[in-house]
């Protein structure tokens, strides 16, 4: 009892929670940008993937983990364009789309795995972005031990969310795409340009989905697997739900469930069955969501094409 | 005579895992670039697809029909059942059926000696163990090698995780750091994908990780100690040759120390750290594995 | 000119054609990509899904499954509701038939249908929760269904490699007594009595939604419940148990893969069935009749495609983006409704 | 030149109808034309093809004697058109100073200026005599307030060119007074308006011109000064109207519904309706006049069981039905016809048969006793109430979304009516709807009340308040001030009250009662 008491406020589990919570972060961000402009998003799980490919496949190329960055961005970005296309401009259905990404990303990554490296399991290995001491914070005594050494795309998602905040709340692209996302008939009659608007929305969803792959494949790991993502689009997605779409919740939300997930790693050996522990971080969210928070609002138009009538 | 015809019907993940699907690629071409057989394989989607591919290669009357992985096994039971003037093999489960070769082998004992090493190797006295999932398959790889470990060094520990998925290499990576974290400084891994993860944190995390399946010592030069290698290969290169040759006698065949069907890798990339007095102990391990002076549990038994 | 084709009969049924050949089409790119010959794979694709009756048995039998999730999805979405968890309602739905089909020793003509009343009332009972905690406490159903998703693998993952293991070196419970199990229909496919179970199935929601007061008020709670409360409906009764019908149906879909295929419980036996059903629900505009065309749809591909990675070089990972690729322009009907006219106009 | 706006032959087919067939329109500068008729009569597709939503299919239009071609809202936005809508385009979880910019933002960089923005607000509520709160969230606004949004939306765009269609059609008798204030004064600044309305009074009192349209043609422009009431009604509808509503005194019985001490919460915890006494009798129409959001929804909602009660009773013919459920009260022998049709009366996507048993789909004859509907019944109920309440189109298979307002409205009346109830709520009966609905809809009521049905009446039309009801209660501020009978009640007396003045204070017509 005395070791999981102790286990609940360890600055390890917290510095692992920060690790397990980037890629998270990362794709719940993307999620926000995209659902914000009109356009659910079920497809981060694939741009995620499709990020985590491309930043190995460029490093492996070039030896520069920060051009595999910035190649992966653009693949997510690309991803998004396409989830765009067919659903703000061929008005397919957004969860059918978004669906057919994610098939279509898993068979993509493995397709070109085996078409570069011949296998389809792991890719080799690659460079990866190091880890960052931050000289001051790494001082601080408790925070120290959390935040002071950290991979440098950890500290961009935390970056990410500030940034987010920002561009949702304070500019003026970030208040055209909250009333596209609310109500895209109001944007329209006063001039705001809905598809471009969810076009760019949805390609920043796919860049950041592309981050959070990235932090898999060159950051936290050196080569990129097949269906490596497993399965965390998915709770980015609740995670963006859970904090009620808005940047600052998603951060929370993601926090908290790579919180719950390394505490699970470290109380393995309770005596309780593994499969238990395992379940450990998706029991505590429906709990947490039970306990303390009503009713999320989605944005009002997500989920419908905008049709432009006459 | 005509040319025997094989077909192989690999499991989930197909090829290029790294693992004992491509080991058995191996076997395959080996059979025939060197017997001259005919070989045709297929690499299912789901396990609804595994009964489909079976009779279909047994439609076309292929000679042998080997299938990888106990996923195969129930539907291999009847389709077997449904072709009794055809061949049939299957790597890592029995099918108890007069025409089907059962291909399996002593992980644990191959576990054992991998724990041999940790256990000499570990300078903290805590080694771990991280598994895919907590199945059957898997307990072998795990018990064999908490033998292994306790049989060279006594007062070492062995930590026991798992991730719940053959594939999350990012949860592998930190259930091997919580490890070290607590003190363990050589992790061995039985979890498919989730390796990776092992193996990229004992990279970054400075301590040693062992390999599992194939060889995987490559995959971090250095870091990885050695791998615990089935050779699958060499299985499905047996049991095309014994067909090839007439001799084929269906019924269990199991690969263990002795015939070389388990063991560790070739310490490629860490001959100069291991001592020679850690390789004495591994010989000494399988020599009396091999006479039966040493029980290594089986789980499954 | 323009107003011609709305005539055309055969719109419902050009429009996927003509869907299919464009994703074949961009398809054939990838095809050419890895240096084989793309009509020579799409014969192959074609002539195995749907060339012979014995073809088109095991099409129908892949399909069996994703009309069970397909309706789930669907049913769920006329109430309002995104069940992103009919994997998990899958799992549960085939672990507890499973257990009634190994455990009890009874006549087949009360074994069966207990068994797959066990699996829809599991699948039902693990819908529930998030209908439930969405009625009562407001909680997203996204984040609850996607939550018990894992859940319910690891759940079921223990059941069967713990307690209920059969003791074999697999991971997987005792084989079902034969007195449980969906009689096969056309071996040696494995076709079963289960797609006659999902056709009912489709028929009974499409009766349920529009042919009962239930379904009036489901959908009314759907598609405004402000409204529904107006007109006495309650609406959270009503989401529980749009949920609850939801998960029964994709407890089915579980039921059917453990009597009809696998005979026992497999772990992690279900590729991405729950998933696949929500395209199929959507592709089939949420509708039982669009339902069993798109699951068909779907079986034939994974079938054909089976047989295509068996008979051409064709990798595997192609198939499944040609899978992808035919999503994509099915879902995208307005593209195609406006290339149509383009063509007739020209 | 004196022509700001001229539209010539404008033709716009819908699949299947022709909504607006050769139609001329054309604005002065600095003139307010008043543009009525029916609902579905085009009124709305002419303005939306001005503001380039709608692409006409022939015509042509020129603004100050140029030809243009409106292909979108920018174009129309640059023309220095402006556009009101009948359904507000606001972004409800921004606040008013952000959704009067959006689109035509100030910058710092990429930052949107926000205190700029507010101060622009600021100047322009000033300037036209618009107060309003820059910080307030839209939702948290009266539509009259929302209004006030959407027209300093076109002022800060610098509007010419103002189109409001149907402002006044969810406005209080107060509120159309200020907006009448604000158009005058508009009109004084030279900014020529088309005003969209189906209330012939407001027509007179502020327009100079008036056109009329009726099944998508123009039935002619008159100048406002030659016309009159009668004459326009005719003109809209194509036939003689009764503008008063034809009725005997009242017989009322016993009393049906009883409210005692009734206080009921918003959701947020504010308290709006405070210890409310009331009883309505059979056989009698009590009006309740009062601001919106005075209590009244609420109270109405508390009735109806969509809302809870916190504190006292509500009884219908002497039993306690408080905190019921809707479904419950409903049997008991209630009937609503709530404010909002589109939020609370209409599936919108059900076809209007489907709309028809709303609330009575668990009853028969509607459904088998096993639970399944018996279509026969439906398609019957809908066929014989599409005829008697003369829905249009006659389409019981029709969705109701695809009704114009007014029909939905008669939809919703049809359902309530036809059950006979006991207790009959009638919630802004007839907003938006054209007036040959209305005439119709009130008829309908005072036949409820002759069959004995007490009928409560809560409108912020005084003159729908006046001419039903034979008692009047004045509600403010969440409780019922005053209760008179219909002889006492003259419309600047409800006005007075209306706005929290006290009856022993009434000075009278011409009194100094209360400060504006
Ligand atoms: N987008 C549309 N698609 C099809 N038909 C339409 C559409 N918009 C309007 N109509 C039809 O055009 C006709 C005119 O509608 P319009 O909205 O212009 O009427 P209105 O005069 O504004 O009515 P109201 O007084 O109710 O506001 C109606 O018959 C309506 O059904
Ligand atoms: N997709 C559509 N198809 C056919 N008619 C439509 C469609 N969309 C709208 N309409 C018609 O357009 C007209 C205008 O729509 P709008 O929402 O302005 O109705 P309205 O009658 O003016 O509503 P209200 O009086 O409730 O404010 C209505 O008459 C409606 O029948
Ligand atoms: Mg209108
Ligand atoms: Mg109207």
């Amino acid at each position: 009892m005395g070791d999981i008491l102790s286990m609940l406020f360890n600055t390890a589990v917290f510095a692992a929670a920060f690790r397990m919570a980037t890629p998270l972060i990362f794709a719940a961000l993307g999620g926000i940008f995209s659902e914000r402009s009109g356009v659910v998003n079920i497809a981060l799980e694939g741009m995620m993937l499709v990020g985590a490919f491309t930043a190995m496949f460029v490093t492996y190329h070039t030896g520069l983990p920060w051009i595999g960055v910035l190649g992966a961005i653009v693949a997510g970005a690309l991803m998004g364009l396409l989830h765009a296309l067919f659903c703000v401009r061929y008005r397919a259905n957004q969860v059918v789309t978004g669906t057919a990404i994610n098939i279509f990303a898993g068979g993509l990554t493995v397709f070109l795995l085996r078409f570069y490296f011949g296998t389809a399991g792991t890719s080799p290995s690659v460079t990866t972005i190091p880890d960052l001491t931050l000289p001051l914070l790494s001082k601080i005594p408790w925070i120290g031990k959390i935040l002071g050494r950290q991979n440098p795309l950890v500290y961009l998602a935390l970056l990410a969310v500030v940034v987010t905040h920002i561009v949702v709340y304070k500019t003026v692209w970030g208040l055209r795409l909250r009333s596209v996302g609310e109500h895209p008939a109001a944007a329209d009659t006063v001039g705001v340009n809905v598809y471009r608007t969810r076009y760019i929305a949805v390609a920043i969803s796919g860049a950041l989905a592309g981050l959070g792959g990235t932090y898999l494949s060159i950051a936290h790991l050196s080569r990129f697997s097949e269906n490596m993502t497993a399965g965390r689009g998915f709770i980015a997605l609740a995670a963006m739900i859970f904090g009620k779409w808005t940047p600052l919740g998603a951060l929370g939300a993601s926090l908290f469930f790579g919180y719950a997930d390394a505490l699970q790693m470290r109380l393995q050996d309770i005596g309780i069955p593994v499969q238990f522990m395992h379940m450990l971080p998706y029991v505590l969210t429906m709990i947490a969501l039970a306990g303390f928070i009503g009713k999320a609002v989605a944005p009002k138009a997500a989920g419908e094409p905008y049709i432009k009538e006459g | 005579a005509k040319q025997p015809r094989i077909g192989l019907i690999f499991a989930e993940g197909g090829l290029g895992d790294q693992s004992f699907n491509d080991a058995a690629y191996v076997g395959l071409m080996k059979a025939k670039d060197e017997l001259g057989v005919e070989v045709n394989y297929v690499e299912p989607a789901d396990i609804a697809e595994m009964e489909d591919h079976q009779r279909a290669y047994a439609d076309l009357g292929y000679d042998l029909i080997i299938t990888i992985g106990f996923i195969h096994a129930n539907a291999l039971a009847e389709v077997s059942a449904d072709y009794p003037n055809l061949n049939f093999a299957i790597v890592d489960d029995v099918v108890d059926n007069p025409n089907v070769t059962s291909l399996v082998f002593e992980e644990h004992e191959g576990s054992f000696l991998v724990g041999v090493v940790a256990g000499l190797m570990t300078k903290t006295d805590k080694v771990g163990f991280v598994g895919g999932m907590e199945v059957p398959l898997i307990r072998k790889f795990q018990v064999g090698f908490e033998e292994g470990v306790k049989w060279a060094n006594p007062n070492a520990q062995v930590f026991v995780n798992y991730a719940g998925s053959f594939g999350d290499p990012g949860k592998g990576r930190e259930l091997a750091v919580s490890q070290n974290e607590r003190g363990a400084d050589i992790v061995y891994h039985a979890s498919g994908g989730t390796g990776g993860g092992v193996i990229d944190a004992a990279k970054s995390n400075g301590f040693y990780a062992i390999g599992v399946d194939s060889d995987q010592d490559y995959m971090a030069p250095g870091t990885v100690l050695t791998s615990m290698i089935k050779r699958v290969d060499l299985a499905v290169y047996e049991v095309i040759k014994s067909l090839v040759d007439g001799t084929l006698e269906p019924g269990i065949r199991s690969f263990g120390i002795e015939d070389g069907g388990v063991g560790t890798s070739e310490f490629t990339y860490t001959k100069d750290l291991v001592p020679q007095s850690v390789f004495d102990k591994v010989e000494e391990a399988k020599a009396k594995i091999s006479s039966g002076e040493i029980v290594v549990s089986n789980p499954l038994n | 000119m323009k107003t011609k084709l709305k005539a055309f009969p055969w719109q419902e049924v050009l429009i996927p054609i003509v869907a299919v050949f464009l994703a074949l089409l961009v398809g054939s790119g990838f095809i050419l990509l890895v240096g084989e010959n793309p009509l020579m794979a799409y014969s192959v694709l074609f002539r195995e899904s749907l060339g012979s009756t014995k073809n088109i048995a095991t099409t129908l039998q892949r399909a069996t499954p994703l009309i069970f999730t397909g309706l789930a999805v669907a049913f769920a979405f006329r109430g309002g509701l995104f069940n992103i968890g009919a994997e998990g309602q899958l799992y549960i739905g085939a672990f507890a038939a499973a257990w009634v089909g190994f455990t009890f020793d009874l006549p087949r003509l009360i074994h069966l249908p207990l068994a797959v009343f066990a699996g829809m009332v599991g699948g039902a009972l693990w819908g529930a929760i998030p209908g439930y905690l969405k009625a009562k406490l407001g909680v997203h159903e996204v984040i609850n269904t996607i939550m018990l998703n894992f859940i319910a693998l690891f759940l079921t993952d223990w059941l069967a490699t713990g307690p209920f293991h059969g003791g074999t070196w697999v991971p997987e419970t005792a084989r079902i007594k034969s007195t449980a199990a969906l009689a096969r229909l056309y071996p040696p496919t494995r076709l079963n009595t289960g797609i006659y179970l999902a056709l009912v199935a489709a028929l009974v929601a499409y009766l349920i939604l529009w042919k009962t007061k239930r379904g009036y008020e489901l959908r009314a709670v759907g598609l405004n419940p402000t409204a529904a409360e107006y007109g006495g409906i309650n609406v959270a009764r009503n989401t529980v148990i749009a949920m609850a019908l939801s998960g029964a149906l994709a407890g089915l879909a579980g039921t059917e893969q453990i009597l009809g295929l696998h005979n026992r419980f497999i772990l992690r036996f279900s590729p991405d069935l729950g998933f696949m059903g929500i395209a199929v629900a959507l592709l089939g505009k949420n509708h039982p009749v669009g339902v069993v065309f798109a699951a068909v749809l779907f079986g034939a591909l994974q079938s054909g495609s089976a047989a295509m990675d068996r008979l051409t070089a064709v990798p595997r990972e192609l198939i499944t983006i040609i899978q992808a690729l035919i999503i994509f322009f099915v879902a995208a009907e307005y593209l195609i409704r406006k290339m149509l006219r383009l063509k007739e106009e020209a | 030149m004196n022509k700001v706006l001229e539209m010539r032959g404008i033709i716009k087919q819908f699949p299947r109808v022709l909504a607006n067939d050769q139609i001329d329109f054309d604005l002065n500068y600095g003139e307010i034309h008043a543009l009525v008729g029916e609902n579905g009569s085009g009124k709305s597709t002419l303005m939306n093809i001005l503001y380039g939503l709608y692409q006409s299919d022939g015509g042509e239009i020129l603004v100050r004697g140029n030809p243009v071609q409106i292909t979108e809202p920018r174009v129309a936005i640059d023309l220095k058109i402006g556009m009101v809508f009948q359904h507000f385009m606001l972004v409800e979880p921004l606040t008013v100073a952000e959704n009067i910019v959006l689109g035509s933002e100030l910058r710092k960089g990429p930052f949107l200026d926000y205190k700029q923005a507010v101060a622009d607000v600021e100047r322009l509520s000033k300037e036209y005599g618009l107060k309003i709160d820059p910080h307030a969230k839209i939702s948290d606004l009266s539509v009259g307030l929302q209004q006030r949004v959407e027209i300093l939306k076109a002022l800060y765009r610098g509007a010419e060119i103002l189109i409001l269609d149907e402002p006044t059609a969810v406005l209080t008798p107060q509120e159309v007074d200020d907006l009448i204030e604000v158009l005058k004064t508009l009109r004084a600044k030279g900014t020529s308006i088309v005003f969209i309305t189906h209330k012939i009074r407001e027509v007179l009192a502020v327009s100079d011109r008036v056109t009329v349209l009726r099944r998508g043609k123009k039935v002619g422009t008159k100048a406002t000064k030659d016309t009159n009431e009668q004459d326009l009604a005719e003109m809209m509808v194509g036939r003689v109207v009764l503008l008063r509503v034809n009725k005997e005194p009242a017989q009322p019985g016993s009393d049906v519904l009883e409210v005692k001490n009734l206080s009921v919460k918003d959701p947020f915890g504010n308290l709006r309706v405070n210890g409310v006494d009331l009883t309505v009798r059979s056989g009698e129409v009590l009006g309740i006049a009062g601001v919106e959001g005075n209590g009244q929804s609420e109270l109405v909602e508390a009735i109806a069981g969509l809302q809870r009660a916190e504190q006292g009773t509500i009884s219908l013919n002497g039993v306690d039905i408080t905190n019921w459920s809707p479904l419950k009260i409903r049997e008991a022998g209630f009937g609503l016809v709530p404010e909002d049709r589109h939020r609370r009366g209409l599936v919108l996507d059900y076809s209007v048969a489907d709309n028809l048993i709303l609330g009575l789909h668990g009853k028969t004859p509607f459904v088998h006793h096993v639970g399944l509907r018996h279509e026969a019944a439906i398609q019957a109920n809908a066929e014989h109430l599409v005829e008697e309440y003369d829905i249009r189109p006659s389409l019981p298979h029709q969705l109701a979304k695809r009704l114009s307002g007014g029909n939905q409205q008669k939809v919703v009346v049809a359902r309530e009516f036809t059950q006979n109830p006991k207790l009959l709520i009638c919630a802004q009966p007839t907003r938006g709807v054209d007036i040959g609905a209305i005439e119709f809809i009130h008829q309908q009521v005072i036949k409820q009340r002759d069959q004995g049905a007490a009928v409560l009446l809560v409108s912020a039309e005084l003159d729908e308040v006046l001419s039903l009801s034979d008692r009047v209660a004045v509600m403010y501020n969440g409780k019922i001030v005053s209760i008179m009978s219909a002889e006492e009640v003259t419309e600047h007396k409800l006005g007075y009250l209306m706005l929290g003045g006290r009856l022993e204070d009434y000075q009278g017509e011409g009194g100094n009662g209360h400060e504006n």
